[in-house]
């Protein structure tokens, strides 16, 4: 058969950009239902900050709860009187915040926007092809996520209210509507869960197929740049991860409604089995939520340091390490659930490995910036700030995964105060430094650097007083998710730091209002963004900004990896990944594909 | 963290404070590396950055330290783990310690008391609501369990935990070392009481148990208070110390 | 790509004799529990194999595609092998 | 290769890639992710049968077997005729590829119908999902759990199969298909062949063990 019968599927798939066909799409097609990835990539980005705002406001409730314990909320009087009369919240309004401030902050804030944001603003531009391998997916990707959301949203207002057993919603008591008081909202719960599961599926199809096949000439594996290295390694967990919690969750939906027994010991289910399905996916979801930050993060540190990243191979190693190893560590949220303590041990083991690759990034990230030149910009505080707080919730998560430490300190404070060190202080920073750093690309105009300089000392100083100190709380034994902790006598004199925490996270919370001010006011009025505005390197920075739908003019080629900062001799720091090594006349880019590779023989 | 109150509390601790000891050094050596590296190293006009992709020697060091660390935390944690599971023993309590069942439900502690007989399932037994009593210096073997959803059971000063789960039994066993009144809390959410589910542990001097335990019997002549079913909102608070040893 | 088709009917016939064993082994053998699962199971992946390997053309495909295809295999492993132990203790 | 540059002025230089092309890789990654699925499944079956030997009855005791082999005879027999249709096209035969195709479509129908029956009949004598209704002989609750769902499952992807198969039945008798371009019956084959994979191990776990 000749040669180009295969080729046709591959091929037409790539628009190039052509200057002289303005784009003509309609308004639908080109803001709604667009199939072209910056487009998703927004429309990602404006759901979940939504969603993140959502979970936001819970968590504000929970800590005026918290607090205040039995006070009225100011302004608690508009909810109804199933959720607070007179404005003081009921207990089972308070495990449904828990719930779902845990839920919305998981799979509709931090994990879209990673991998539904920056996966689809940089995979396309930085491995150098016009589009996703499969555009459309993508779009049903995006339309999929949001029915999800605000199914879970819906949930608030069914009768019975949300979900109400934990972000874990460990049976039975998820399952059995007589224990929590909920019915409609756990189930819910599950659905919701089910379509987001299809949503991030179509993504990590879409990702990896465009990541394995559609890598402009020269863009070798060992050239990408480590978000897409770190994103292709993500998609990759959510594709293995991801339907092993769809498959649970239906169990769970079958549980609820038709009458199974799955997780119900009644009839000889098995609670723990759940606990098992979820952890195995749970924390290979974990690594979901960090593995993409450190991606971004690396991109900024090698920026902002003018330097090349340290140990590049190291750092590849050490992503596909961690998520290999974070298959294997589940067990360790369940070291006190009645599993078998010899295997208790074994998961002590792998999950403490983990430790050593979180080393090489961490310390290759010193290593970067060492004997740098560094320019902080916004982007490069808030990366900055990741590792700081990343180390923290780290080691704190060494703490947790000895387990006779984790006798004491599992389902308290303790564990809350690691989860949002890793999550607020890793994810959320390495996002704000992400959006900071992109921004300019994606919407052609600047965040105003003052407002974001003001909220990322505002961001750091409260965060750290808000999470530092559950640590102690934790230490000081107190539980998670309970509604007034002054019911216990030994848990009263932790009352004045509990109320401590309360006033900096209410003032947390008003200062992301900086952020999203910034947003919204630089879409329409910030500064006017140039082509590089970081002086940076890999191939997105060679666009217009925003790119033109297609992105490139032609298939770009590329000649060296992405962190060439500081060559010795050039006049310039940096060195653009697709500029020919001689500044001009175009050459077969060297190390890359002979002519023929990437279509079937 | 309070004084610990049980025989492995100490052992316990010991691991937590070797952990804090190591993480604080890595955490004051990378963040003060961090902050001297931001300073020392920040943009000056002229500064030019080194050209350097990494340094194989110095990626391999810190790849072996860190590697080491853990597992000396592994094995340390794995020795005092093992013994308060008992591993070597098939998780089974110590030989002459006292068997005791608890029972988790929506949203209170059911103990039962094995009797003079020392023990259980005879016809002296008997059953305590929320109220956990031990004599000191002798092991406690507490069969746990659960009526409907998953509790933890915590005593915090005897550095015990562990989850109940319906349709398990699961051993958990201690030794107390001081008497006095501790709490007992619920740390698994199992719902909206779960914040309350609170009972107290009572630790006696051996012959003020065996004392307290003949009282009981006296006083009841039969198990008590075993199946009132606690209906009652939470958010109507009346719930009070009295009544539950009543 | 298709320089050596195999021969379809022959791979189906082979599918057809291995069902019947299958069938037969559960059946009409007096063999003790484990051994009947052990070969029972050895069964069904041989045929899976030859599902995998002749239908869905793996022997014919890239060496690349065969290490993405083959890459979940150890993690279904594994959270089997986690599983039992689970259960036997 | 020159030729297809030539067609594709725009794309001088092609990708780096692994001569795969996308729609088949895509179908392949997302296979990965259904084996995942399955798996969670049946090693959820497994926990509960290891700690629930005595609610499983005997082969053949409840379920019955001889039915099912013959519909997993069919399944099979399906995946002859899939491959026959790619193999047409693969050589343009147009003509091979609809009745491919379409005896395909007919076995596919028949599994489900078959499977549909089956299913009736189990729930007739008292074989059900819901653990309060079981009243079959032999079994306990548990056993009609993971079967419906396993098989349920497995059901579904048949069913969707033999949609995506009529909709390729209808490109191609509209002459979408070519012996250049024929990644759509390609993807549909892998499809297939998978969902006939997992039958092969779904019927021996649940059925024969
Ligand atoms: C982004 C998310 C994220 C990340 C990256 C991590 C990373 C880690 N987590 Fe965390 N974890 C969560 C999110 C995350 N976790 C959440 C959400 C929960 C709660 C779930 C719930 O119950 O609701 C949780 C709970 C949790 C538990 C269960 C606690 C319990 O319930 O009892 C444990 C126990 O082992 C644990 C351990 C770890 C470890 C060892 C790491 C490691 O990967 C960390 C490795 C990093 C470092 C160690 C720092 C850098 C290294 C150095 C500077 C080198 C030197 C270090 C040494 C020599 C020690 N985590
Ligand atoms: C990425 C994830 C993420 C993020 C960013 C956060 C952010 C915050 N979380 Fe989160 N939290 C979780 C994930 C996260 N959390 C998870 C997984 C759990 C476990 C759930 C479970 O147990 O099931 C949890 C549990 C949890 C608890 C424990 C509850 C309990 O166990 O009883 C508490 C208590 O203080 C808390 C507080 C906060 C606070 C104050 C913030 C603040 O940082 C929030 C700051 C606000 C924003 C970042 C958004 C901006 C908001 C606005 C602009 C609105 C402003 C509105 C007003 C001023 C009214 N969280
Ligand atoms: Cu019982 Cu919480
Ligand atoms: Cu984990």
């Amino acid at each position: 058969m000749s040669t180009t019968q295969l080729l046709a599927p591959n091929v037409t798939a790539q628009h190039w950009a052509d200057p002289s066909h303005p784009d003509d799409r309609p308004f639908i097609r080109r803001y709604i239902f667009s199939t072209d990835h910056k487009t998703i990539g927004n429309q990602f980005m404006f759901m979940s900050l939504f969603f993140l705002l959502v979970g936001g406001a819970l968590a504000m409730m929970i800590r005026w709860q918290l607090g205040w314990p039995g006070q009225p909320m100011p302004g608690g009087g508009v909810l109804p009187e199933t959720m607070a009369p007179g404005g003081i919240l009921l207990p089972e309004f308070y495990n449904s915040l828990v719930t779902m401030h845990g839920t919305f902050m998981i799979f509709f804030a931090i994990m879209p926007l990673l991998v539904g944001m920056f996966g689809n603003w940089l995979i396309p531009l930085h491995v150098g092809a016009s589009d996703m391998a499969f555009p459309r997916l993508n779009m049903m990707s995006f339309w999929s996520a949001v029915p999800a959301g605000f199914i879970m949203l819906a949930s608030f207002v069914v009768e019975g209210g949300a979900a109400g057993a934990g972000w874990t919603a460990y049976p039975p008591l998820s399952a059995v509507p007589e224990y929590s008081g909920v019915s409609t909202g756990q189930q819910l719960w599950c659905v919701s869960l089910i379509i987001l599961g299809f949503s991030s599926l179509m993504g990590a199809v879409n990702y990896i197929t465009t990541i394995v096949n559609m890598r402009a000439p020269g863009m070798t594996w060992m050239r990408m740049p480590l978000p897409i290295w770190s994103l292709f390694i993500t998609a990759i967990l959510i594709l293995l991860a991801i339907p092993i919690l769809a498959g649970a969750a239906i169990m769970l939906l079958f549980d609820q409604t038709i009458g199974t027994t799955f997780f119900l010991p009644e009839a000889g289910g098995q609670p723990l089995l759940w606990q098992h399905l979820f952890w195995y996916f749970g924390h290979p979801e974990v690594y979901i939520l960090i593995l993409p930050a450190m991606g971004v993060a690396s991109e900024v540190i090698a920026n902002g340091s003018r330097k090349p990243i340290f140990g590049y191979p190291a750092m590849v190693g050490a992503i596909v390490a961690i998520a290999f190893l974070g298959w294997i560590v589940w067990g360790h949220h369940m070291f006190q659930s009645g599993m078998n303590p010899l295997l208790g041990s074994s998961f002590m083991l792998s999950t403490m490995i983990i430790a050593v690759p979180s080393a090489i990034k961490v310390f290759n990230w010193l290593g970067t910036i060492w004997r740098g030149d560094i320019h902080f910009h916004t982007p490069m505080l808030n990366a900055l700030a990741f590792v700081g707080m990343f180390v923290i919730g780290g080691l704190s998560g060494v703490f947790m995964a000895s387990t006779p430490v984790d006798i004491y300190i599992h389902d308290t404070y303790f564990i809350v105060a690691h989860l949002h060190y890793v999550l607020f202080g890793g994810s959320l920073f390495a996002i704000f430094a992400g959006i900071y750093f992109w921004f300019p690309k994606f919407f052609g105009r600047m965040l105003s650097p003052t407002l974001g300089k003001i909220h990322f000392a505002l961001t750091f100083v409260f965060y750290n007083l808000v999470f530092f100190p559950m640590h102690n709380l934790g230490l000081g034994g107190m539980m998670r998710r309970i509604y007034d902790p002054n019911q216990y006598g030994f848990l009263e004199p932790l009352q004045p730091m509990n109320t401590f925490v309360s006033v900096f996270a209410l003032a947390l919370g008003v200062s992301q209002l900086v952020f999203f001010f910034n947003i919204l006011w630089s879409l329409w009025r910030g500064e006017k963004a140039p082509e590089n505005p970081w002086r940076s390197n890999s191939l997105e920075w060679s666009l217009a900004s925003p790119p033109p739908h297609g992105n490139f003019e032609a298939m770009p080629a590329v000649y060296r990896g992405p962190y060439e900062y500081s060559y010795p001799g050039r006049g310039e720091d940096f060195w653009l990944q697709g500029e020919p090594p001689d500044g001009g006349a175009v050459h077969a880019p060297t190390g890359g594909a002979p002519v023929g590779e990437g279509v079937p023989q | 963290m309070p004084e610990p109150a049980s025989t492995f509390g100490a052992g316990i601790d010991s691991i937590y404070y070797i952990i804090l000891w190591i993480t604080g050094a890595i955490f004051v050596l990378v963040e003060t590396a961090l902050i001297v590296f931001i300073i020392r190293y920040r943009h000056r006009e002229g500064r030019v950055a080194a050209y350097s992709h990494g340094n194989k020697k110095a990626e391999i060091v810190w790849t072996v330290i860190p590697f080491i660390l853990v597992l000396f935390i592994v094995y340390a944690s794995n020795d005092i783990w093992l013994e308060v599971k008992r591993a070597d023993q098939g998780g089974a309590a110590p030989a002459d310690a006292l068997p005791l069942r608890v029972v988790a439900k929506q949203f209170e502690w059911n103990v039962t008391y094995p009797g003079p007989d020392g023990e259980l399932d005879t016809a002296d037994d008997f059953v305590k609501r929320n109220q956990l009593h031990v004599p000191i210096g002798r092991a406690v073997r507490i069969d746990l369990g659960s009526e409907d959803v998953i509790h933890s059971f915590f005593l915090p000063d005897f550095r015990v935990k562990q989850d109940a789960v319906p349709g398990m039994t699961i051993p958990v066993w201690f030794e107390a070392t001081r008497t006095g009144e501790f709490p007992l809390a619920c740390a698994e959410l199992c719902g909206l009481g779960h914040y309350r589910m609170r009972a107290s542990l009572t630790v006696h001097e051996a012959a003020d148990f065996d004392l307290w335990q003949s009282q009981e019997i006296a006083a009841s002549g039969s198990p008590t208070g075993a199946s009132e079913i606690d209906t009652e909102r939470a958010n109507e608070a009346e719930i009070s110390e009295g009544e539950e040893s009543a | 790509m298709a320089n050596k088709k195999p021969n379809y009917y022959l791979v189906w016939l082979y599918l057809l004799v291995l069902t019947i064993a299958e069938v037969g082994v559960a059946f009409l053998s007096g063999l003790p529990f484990e051994v009947l699962v052990f070969i029972l199971l050895s069964l069904a992946i041989w045929k899976a194999a030859l599902v995998a390997m002749y239908y869905m053309h793996l022997r014919f495909e890239p060496p690349r595609l065969v290490i993405i295809a083959l890459a979940p295999l150890p993690l279904a492993v594994l959270i089997t092998i986690v599983v039992v132990t689970m259960e036997v203790f | 290769m020159s030729e297809a540059a030539a067609i594709h002025a725009h794309a001088p230089r092609p990708m780096e890639g692994i001569r795969v092309y996308n729609v088949k890789l895509g179908m392949w990654v997302f296979l990965l992710s259904e084996v995942m699925f399955f798996s969670g499944l049946i090693g959820a079956y497994i926990i509960l049968r290891f700690a629930n030997p005595e609610q499983w009855a005997a082969p053949g005791e409840v379920l019955n077997v001889t039915l099912t082999a013959f519909n997993t005879f069919m399944l099979i027999c399906s995946s002859v005729t899939m491959v026959k249709a790619f193999a047409a096209i693969e050589h343009g035969d147009q003509a091979g590829l609809k009745r491919w195709l379409l005896a395909t479509i007919v076995l596919g129908a028949a599994f489900v119908g078959i499977q549909v029956f089956e299913y009736i009949k189990l729930a007739e004598h008292g074989f059900v999902p819901m653990a309060s209704q079981y009243a079959a002989d032999g079994g306990g609750p548990l056993y009609g759990s993971t079967f419906y769902t396993m098989t349920g499952f497995h059901g579904a992807h048949v069913t969707i199969g033999v949609l995506c198969l009529i909709f390729t039945l209808v490109k191609a008798l509209r002459g979408h298909y070519t012996e250049e371009y024929y990644s759509g019956v390609e993807i549909m084959g892998l499809y297939w062949h998978f969902v006939d994979l997992v039958w092969i191990i779904l019927f021996t776990i649940v059925y024969l063990i």
